[in-house]
């Protein structure tokens, strides 16, 4: 019991806000690490991008709830998200013809492109708080809870109480399901390995007959819908607010690398370290410990090896140590 | 005799906007033939294997295919048309593995290409053993044998070969060499440029001579073989 | 120099960057008090205040000082509403305001250290002092006889200096803090921060943050995985939307806000009302007050110039004379001109001691049916 | 000069060198010839310290050169070429050239302030050098291209004016020839005797052109599957059963057939 | 020669613009203007060196910038001495300890064998890291006692603020170093991270540390190498000489700080730009771009590409530091919280890339321009936003919208400005040849 009282605290506390966290930058990292596997660029844009797909689909869900449609125990916004992946689709499809083409065409460095995604960020940026404001929006419905903390204690008897999300579910179960299908799509579908094959070799992809601007709008229709999913995932689960999409950037980036960048597999992976790392070895271990050691020898201080003030400290350390290890990320990615 | 299959025609022309590199360079060849380009260094042979494929503005001079003047067509839409190329440098795709770079070879085919396949496999038994490695880590003559692999999958009807045989070995050089009279006789048309130009030229029912972007000699393999002016400058003597 | 009919008063406040949820209700709060004694039609002869607003990004202290030298040398302001964030207010001060002898009210700067700079008396604070809150929270909860808390605050000098103060009081009446841990605005996650302080345990949780920022995200990840039900509020942290979402979870918590006793928070509330303006979010009632009190010193020193609102800013805040609400700026204009004296007491009952701070009461509210419902005043 | 004991290169499980040993003999221009994949390049590399071997040891002048990085092994006299060409792509032949030699005094911050006379001086002499060896390999007319827009003989050549710039002990060519006119190969082919001879040098190189290979090489060594499979002159090698088996082939089946 | 001219022309266009806003705005903002381009040029110098020198993505600039405000306050802040008394000595062996387990960590793990050596040295490492924090803690538990609402740290050395400029060169130099010997094997976008990585660490540090420069609490009123204007407008002589030029006190006393900084600033983009152009155009440089194009290459013709690499990243990280180091002597105070890297990596780089890298004076232009822009695109996007809702009717919706978020247009107007910048010249406005 004792055991099983840590454990559901540990659980409750570090696992499962961790794999939840985890697979939110996941999502994220998934559209960062395929416009660099494909586009071969470092795109700054896709925190902005992931907001604004996430503002479209609030909009089409506040359209929905006051049309009185609902999914029950799911969110509306669920509903709501291919309306959100059409709109950011537009966005970037144009944006791509309007800028980035110009730049493929010239065949520009990596670095050019990612000061010209800064540019597009600070667009994108403005557009989004145009639109729907800088404030806080929670578009979340339906059930909250899988199970609520609450219910678990008087469903279990424990005394430790551990509460899973709805949207945490989601997120979960959507990351790996997308993964996995990106993974498939990149290495076994027709379409997918000439988006590897022109990402390669660009000249010896025309002379196979690879058509680029197919392989680009592929690649950034793709790229709305993850950065749509994400955002949205993401927004339920917390909240909407420009400004902190914009902060997402980091740690997604953080997980694209550490993942190996190009990877999707990479990606999961590096979401994960990141999550875990911030999640966890901050983590104050009095609480477990007092399950597990007997009374006499539980702890009297925190058992924290570090305070949260370095939590981001902490995640960026393992991240250094992962890559001077392996330099190339997790799962050898790619670099130019 | 009409015209040729393939002729790029006094084709003038250079990279971006630097000075032109061809200047009225003029290359044909006839349907199931081989038709050789040799020369110097930098005379411009790549660039004119470019120009008719269309990966280099011409600033004068036609591209035509079986009678059609496709000068302005892209490349991407002249593979569709049934050209295949093998570029000099960065003929693989490194990241890929030797298989993915076959069937991207195949790419515009919607038939099935695993006949054209198991050929390719026996002609370069070694990348069958390697097909699951990527080609960037092949060894040069390796990674050369995936090039022609790849412009073979595409089955076209004009297969154009820039230096196929360099870094080969020479067992490998007579197989490749036999393979392509065999897809020439099948009624193939093959352009290629060679260093190895004396085994080339055996073997060429054409010949051009190429130097400072213009053409120097024209005439049949045997021709350019026995000039002694060519042998000479250009052939090693 | 009240002859022209216009005298320009700049608003610096971060509308873009961290704070820019906060700051668009901010701003038309102070404008709001402008618009209120410009159309009272009895400020100095006819003259018009103009707001000119510019953007303190809050965090590019170089970029704030440029905007601000923009409106001091390019649009001619005479007083300055702002800045928001004490770094970027720091730099303002020092490097535009005094060099210019601009006077400048910041709604939300708390930050200790600007009490101690070479202000040359010039800089004034409608946001209330950390010592004081620290002390009211203090006191709120050795009524309710809660002795250990975890504490959390925003990782920036109000939190901080808010934090202190806080434990120093309620360490001092014998409580016992559990964790005092920061949390950064706008991150995408606080599970860590929350196991660390659930694994600390406490009655509950302090949170000194911002309402729409990492305060909420933090009150909503202790909420979802149980580690505490009741939270006590700081300033920073009233606002309808937390409840709103938040509903029913949060009932029971409780906090302060700095509040004038009687009618001026309600008042300020109608005014706003009245106006579409969302009024409930943090800060506006200070950026109100700040407004007002410039254009209230300027009315008292007779002329709209720097020097009137510097010399007569502390006189109209303080007593004696009329209080005066938020509602009642023409009012206020009315016995200024006719040669009285008024107490401004504004929406967050405005005191200002010693270098020009706030020393206002507060208000002890809990929340009860998801509405924030008044206990007392302190 | 370099010996060669039992090297290993494994990739994964894929023996690339497997247990080659070898000696290069000072003052020789060994040949080094085999299959495509034998394992040359991959040699090469672990010699010139690009890869770390997986066992084994190599040996220069009967110092342990063994998993020395390749600054440290230019210095001690030995260069290299690459087979894919390794160019300065957006500098010119020019200055491709001139950053070759090592102990140039501008290489150090404090002289590229404060010693700009003397920098001044040895730049003069460096761009004569470097004139004479883009002239000899006749591509003078590029010296202020960039060496990323030559054409893919002309970065090999390029590759190979850069073992020219300095005083080597031995150099390592990785198929030099490959794309090279053959006209223009045999003139290299002349050079690298004359250095041989009047400066000493040691080459070792890879070559798949037989020709060029007769007539500069002695000894030759074969390799195949990362080991060495016969060492000779280039007749005894012609005249080995195994290696025309594996490397050299018999010549064109459909030959006839054209002609 | 063209690229002179252009070179001429653009710097000339770069003058017109801040003279421009002399008249236009005012000569203050224009000064103000000027002394941030010449901080920010500065930074884009250093970061040039790295990138466009050496091909190195170092995205940990705002750390270094960081690092070269902390010694602002590190060198001109008074001591606190109840601070010293209180904990100074404990502390200063805490930290002893902590070098001391480096050390022995460092030592242990070049002497053991493979096998072995990643236990003990961890061992070795947590138990280190208990022990210090066992000393550590109580240590800074005292300092921060001290007057916590005013100080509550160390305070500084109380020497002249100029002095911190090269001592901020040097603390980010040996930062630079520290990171450069373990990082510097990462490859492009890697590297990126683990120095993006790093900054953040930096940051954490002095925001987390009270005892070192008083944490998110901020320093104010750093010590100025220039007179406050405040004691120039209360100066006779200097009210006299002011009127004799036609100015009143105050815009004279502004101006004359304003150009007191310029000369200083200008002195320190002067000297680093010589260098660095002198260090471009010799041997030395040309090894460096040698190794940025084919690294490989450049060690099979012996260059030594680790240690220069090494090198070019404690110097462009100097740079930075120094950099770092006069902006917060400009500003007068250290507040860690506005250390963000869209403005002190991002930006920063969008001036190396905009101005051309790989050539100074692009980096150099760059740095006047874009914090030209940063600073302008405020009254631009009211300008722009004013003359979109021109024409709609009063009143409307859209209109009042739009009015209301005017301020975003500021960061539009940057986007769209940078796009078109870069439309006109996709390598930078001086490209590198
Ligand atoms: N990085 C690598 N990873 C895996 N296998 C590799 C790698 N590099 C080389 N190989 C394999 O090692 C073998 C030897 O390659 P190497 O380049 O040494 O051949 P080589 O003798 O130089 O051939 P060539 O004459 O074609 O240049 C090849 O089969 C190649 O596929
Ligand atoms: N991308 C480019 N940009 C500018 N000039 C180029 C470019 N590629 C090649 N050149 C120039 O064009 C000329 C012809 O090059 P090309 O590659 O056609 O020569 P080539 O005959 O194929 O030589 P090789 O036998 O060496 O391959 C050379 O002088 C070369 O410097
Ligand atoms: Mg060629
Ligand atoms: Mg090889």
């Amino acid at each position: 019991m004792e055991f099983l009282n840590g454990f559901v605290a540990l659980a409750n506390f570090v696992l499962i806000p961790a794999v939840a966290y985890g697979s939110q930058l996941a999502l994220g990292a998934l559209g960062v690490t395929l416009i660099y596997g494909i586009l071969r660029f470092s795109n700054f844009a896709h925190g902005d991008t992931m907001a604004f797909g996430t503002m479209c689909t609030i909009l089409v869900t506040w359209w929905l709830q006051g049309m009185g449609v609902s999914l029950g125990p799911l969110p509306t916004a669920l509903l709501a998200i291919p309306f959100g992946i059409a709109g950011c689709a537009a966005l970037i499809l144009l944006t791509d013809r309007v800028v980035y083409r110009f730049y493929r065409v010239q065949r520009v460095k990596p670095v050019i492109m990612v000061i010209v995604s800064m540019g597009v960020m600070f667009i994108y940026n403005g557009i989004t708080r145009f639109i729907i404001g800088t404030e806080d929006q929670n578009f979340a419905d339906g059930e909250r809870f899988i199970i609520g903390v609450r219910d678990f204690k008087t469903l279990t008897g424990l005394d430790e109480g551990l509460a899973i999300r709805t949207t945490q579910g989601i997120t979960v179960v959507t990351a790996v399901i997308v993964v996995a299908a990106l993974f498939w799509f990149l290495n076994r579908t027709r379409t997918g390995k000439s988006m590897r094959a022109y990402s390669d070799n660009e000249d010896l992809a025309l002379l196979s007959g690879i058509n680029p601007e197919r392989v680009v709008m592929v690649t950034w229709l793709i790229v709305a819908a993850l950065a749509t999913i994400a955002g949205v995932l993401y927004g339920l689960d917390k909240s909407f607010k420009p400004f902190t999409y914009f902060q997402l950037l980091l740690p997604i980036f953080a997980a694209a690398i550490v993942g190996g960048l190009g990877s999707p597999l990479g990606a999961i992976a590096g979401g994960f370290v990141i999550a875990f790392s911030e999640v966890g070895v901050t983590y104050a271990w009095k609480k477990v410990l007092g399950y597990w050691m007997p009374e006499s020898l539980a702890p009297d201080g925190l058992v924290q090896l570090m305070s949260t003030d370095y939590k981001f400290a902490v995640s960026f350390v393992i991240l250094l140590i992962v890559l001077l290890f392996r330099p190339t990320g997790l799962f050898k990615g790619k670099s130019v | 005799m009409g015209e040729p299959y393939l002729i790029g025609e006094a084709m003038t022309g250079g990279y971006g906007k630097g000075a032109d590199i061809l200047h009225a360079c003029t290359i044909a060849v006839e349907r199931g033939e081989i038709a050789v380009i040799v020369g110097p260094n930098g005379a411009g042979k790549s660039t004119a294997m470019k120009a008719v494929f269309g990966m280099l503005d011409l600033r004068s001079g036609h591209v035509r295919l079986d009678g059609r003047d496709i000068t302005k067509l892209s490349p991407q839409d002249r593979v569709a048309q049934g050209m295949g190329f093998v570029p000099q440098t960065h003929n693989i795709f490194g990241s890929m593995t030797v298989e993915e770079n076959l069937e991207m070879g195949a790419f515009i085919r919607r038939d099935d290409f695993r006949g054209t396949l198991a050929q390719v496999y026996d002609l370069f038994p070694i990348l069958k053993d390697k097909r699951h490695q990527a080609a960037g880590e092949l060894s040069g003559g390796q990674r050369q044998q995936v090039a022609v692999g790849r412009a073979l999958m595409t089955q076209p009807k004009v297969l154009m070969l820039d230096e196929p045989t360099a870094g080969v070995s020479p067992i490998v050089m007579d197989e490749l060499f036999d393979r392509i009279i065999e897809v020439a006789r099948s009624g193939i048309s093959i352009l290629m440029v060679e260093q190895n130009a004396r085994q080339a030229l055996e073997i060429a029912d054409k010949g051009y001579v190429l130097v400072q972007g213009a053409n120097a000699f024209t005439g049949t393999g045997k021709d350019l073989l026995e000039n002694p002016d060519v042998r000479r400058s250009f052939l090693g003597g | 120099a009240s002859h022209s009919s216009e005298a320009k008063i700049g608003v610096i406040l971060g509308f873009t960057g961290p704070i820019e949820s906060l700051t668009p209700m901010m701003a038309d709060s102070a404008e709001l008090a402008l618009k209120e004694v410009n159309d009272s039609g009895m400020f100095l002869d006819g003259v018009t205040l103009t707001p000119v607003r510019a953007d303190s990004t809050c965090v590019d202290a170089a970029a704030a000082t440029a905007g601000a030298e923009r409106l001091v040398t390019t649009d001619g302001v005479v007083a300055i509403m702002g800045a928001d964030c004490s770094g970027v207010t720091g730099a303002v001060l020092s490097n535009v305001a005094v060099p210019n002898g601009i006077p400048m009210v910041s709604p939300s700067a708390t930050s200790p250290g600007l009490s101690t700079a070479e202000d040359n008396g010039l800089f004034f604070r409608t946001a209330p002092s950390d010592a004081r809150q620290g002390e009211v929270l203090s006191g709120i909860l050795a009524d309710k006889g809660i002795t250990s808390v975890a504490v959390t605050y925003t990782n920036n000098d109000y939190g901080k200096g808010l934090s202190d103060s806080f434990i120093s009081n309620f360490e001092a009446s014998g409580g016992t803090v559990t964790l005092n841990t920061p949390h950064e605005d706008n991150k995408a996650d606080y599970s860590a921060e929350i196991g660390a302080l659930a694994s600390a345990g406490g009655d509950l949780l302090v949170v000194l943050g911002y309402s729409d920022s990492g305060g909420k995200g933090m009150i909503q990840a202790a909420l979802d995985t149980g580690a505490f039900d009741t939270f006590m509020l700081g300033d920073g942290m009233y606002g309808d939307a937390l409840v709103a979402e938040l509903g029913g979870d949060m009932e029971g918590s409780f906090g302060a806000v700095p509040w004038s006793e009687g009618a001026g928070a309600d008042a300020f509330k109608t005014v706003t009302d009245a106006a579409g303006i969302n009024g409930e979010s943090s800060f506006t009632r200070e950026s109100y007050d700040a407004a007002a009190l410039i254009a209230l010193a300027m009315m008292a020193g007779g002329e709209a110039t720097s020097t009137a609102v510097k010399d007569n800013l502390l006189a109209v805040a303080n007593g004696p004379g009329e209080e005066i609400l938020p509602g009642e700026l023409g009012k206020a204009l009315q016995i200024l001109k006719d040669g009285g004296e008024i107490d401004y007491v504004g929406a967050t009952n405005v005191e200002l001691i010693g270098p020009g701070e706030a020393a206002g009461s507060y208000r002890y509210y809990t929340i009860t049916n998801g509405a924030f419902e008044t206990v007392d005043f302190r | 000069m370099i010996r060669v004991e039992n090297l290993h290169r494994h990739f994964g499980g894929f023996r690339a060198v497997d247990g080659a040993s070898l000696t290069i003999d000072k003052g020789s221009i060994t040949g080094l010839i085999g299959p495509n994949g034998a394992g040359k390049t991959t040699l090469f590399n672990v010699i010139a310290g690009v890869l770390e071997p997986t066992s084994g040891h190599v040996f220069m002048d009967g110092e342990d050169i063994t998993g020395m990085p390749p600054h440290v092994l230019f210095h001690k006299g030995l260069l290299r070429t690459f087979q894919i060409a390794h160019e300065f792509s957006s500098m010119t032949c020019r200055e491709n050239l001139m950053m070759v030699p090592g102990d140039q005094s501008g290489e150090t911050l404090w002289n590229a302030w404060f010693g700009r006379g003397r920098i001044a001086q040895e730049e003069a002499a460096l761009l004569k050098q470097a004139d004479e060896v883009l002239d000899f390999l006749t591509i003078s007319h590029l010296k202020d291209e960039k060496a990323g827009n030559l054409s893919g003989g002309q970065k090999k050549l390029l590759e190979l004016g850069r073992t020219m710039m300095v005083d080597a002990k031995i150099v390592f060519l990785d198929e030099v020839g490959a794309g090279v006119n053959r006209t223009l190969l045999n003139t290299i082919g002349d050079a690298i005797q004359r250095l041989n001879v009047e400066r000493g040098y040691t080459f070792c190189m890879i070559e798949h052109d037989m020709d060029f290979i007769g007539r500069l090489c002695d000894p030759v060594i074969v390799m195949a599957e990362g080991h060495v499979l016969a060492e000779g002159s280039i007749a005894e090698i012609k005249a080995n059963e195994a290696v025309i088996e594996a490397y050299l082939g018999t010549g064109l089946k459909n030959k006839e057939a054209v002609s | 020669m063209s690229d002179m001219l252009r070179g001429t022309v653009l710097f000339g266009i770069m003058a017109v613009l801040i003279v421009g806003t002399g008249f236009v705005q005012s000569w203050n903002s224009a000064l103000l203007i000027l002394n941030m381009g010449l901080v920010s040029a500065v930074m884009a110098l250093g970061v040039n060196l790295q990138w466009g020198f050496a091909g190195l993505f170092n995205v940990g600039v705002m750390g270094f910038v960081a690092l070269g405000g902390l010694a602002t306050v590190l060198v001109s802040m008074p001591p606190v001495g109840a601070a010293w008394s209180a904990g100074a000595g404990r502390l200063f062996l805490a930290l002893a300890l902590a070098v001391a387990v480096m050390a022995a960590a460092i030592l242990l793990w070049k002497r053991l064998r493979r096998g072995l050596r990643g236990w003990v040295v961890a061992a070795l490492l947590v138990a280190g890291f208990f022990a210090f924090r066992a000393v550590f803690d109580p240590a800074v538990a005292l300092i921060e006692a001290v007057d916590p609402a005013a100080t509550g740290y160390l305070g500084g050395l109380g020497l002249p603020v100029v002095l911190a400029w090269p001592v901020g060169g040097l603390l980010a130099a040996g930062v630079a170093w520290l990171i450069g010997k373990t990082a510097l094997g990462l490859r492009s976008d890697y590297l990126a991270i683990a120095t993006l990585g790093i900054a953040e660490i930096i940051i954490a540090v002095i925001k987390n540390e009270d005892w070192l420069a008083r944490g998110v609490k901020n320093v104010n009123g750093l010590p100025r190498p220039l007179p406050y204007e405040i004691d120039l407008q209360n100066d006779p002589g200097f009210v006299e000489t002011a009127a004799g030029l036609g100015l009143d006190a105050t815009t004279a006393s502004t101006l004359y700080v304003k150009l007191g900084y310029g000369v200083m600033f200008t002195l320190v983009l002067v000297l680093l730009l010589v260098l660095a152009q002198l260090a471009l155009k010799s041997p030395w440089g040309r090894m460096m771009r040698a190794i940025r194009d084919n690294e490989t290459s450049a060690r099979a013709m012996g260059k030594d590409v680790t240690r220069r690499h090494l090198q070019i990243f404690v110097l462009g990280s100097a740079i930075c530091g120094i950099a770092g180091a006069m902006m917060t002597t400009l500003d007068g105070q250290l507040t860690p919280g506005t250390y963000q890297p869209l403005r002190y990596t991002f930006l920063i780089w969008v001036m190396v890339i905009v101005g051309g890298s790989g050539n100074n004076f692009g980096a150099v232009l760059g740095g006047f321009l874009i914090w030209f822009l940063w600073v302008q695109v405020e009254p631009i996007g009211q300008w722009l936003m004013y003359h979109v809702t021109y024409g709609m009717a009063d009143g409307s919706w859209l209109k009042g919208h739009l009015l209301d978020s005017v301020q975003h247009m500021r960061l539009l107007t940057m986007g769209v400005i940078l796009l078109l910048v870069l439309r006109f010249s996709p390598r930078g406005l001086l490209p590198e040849r």
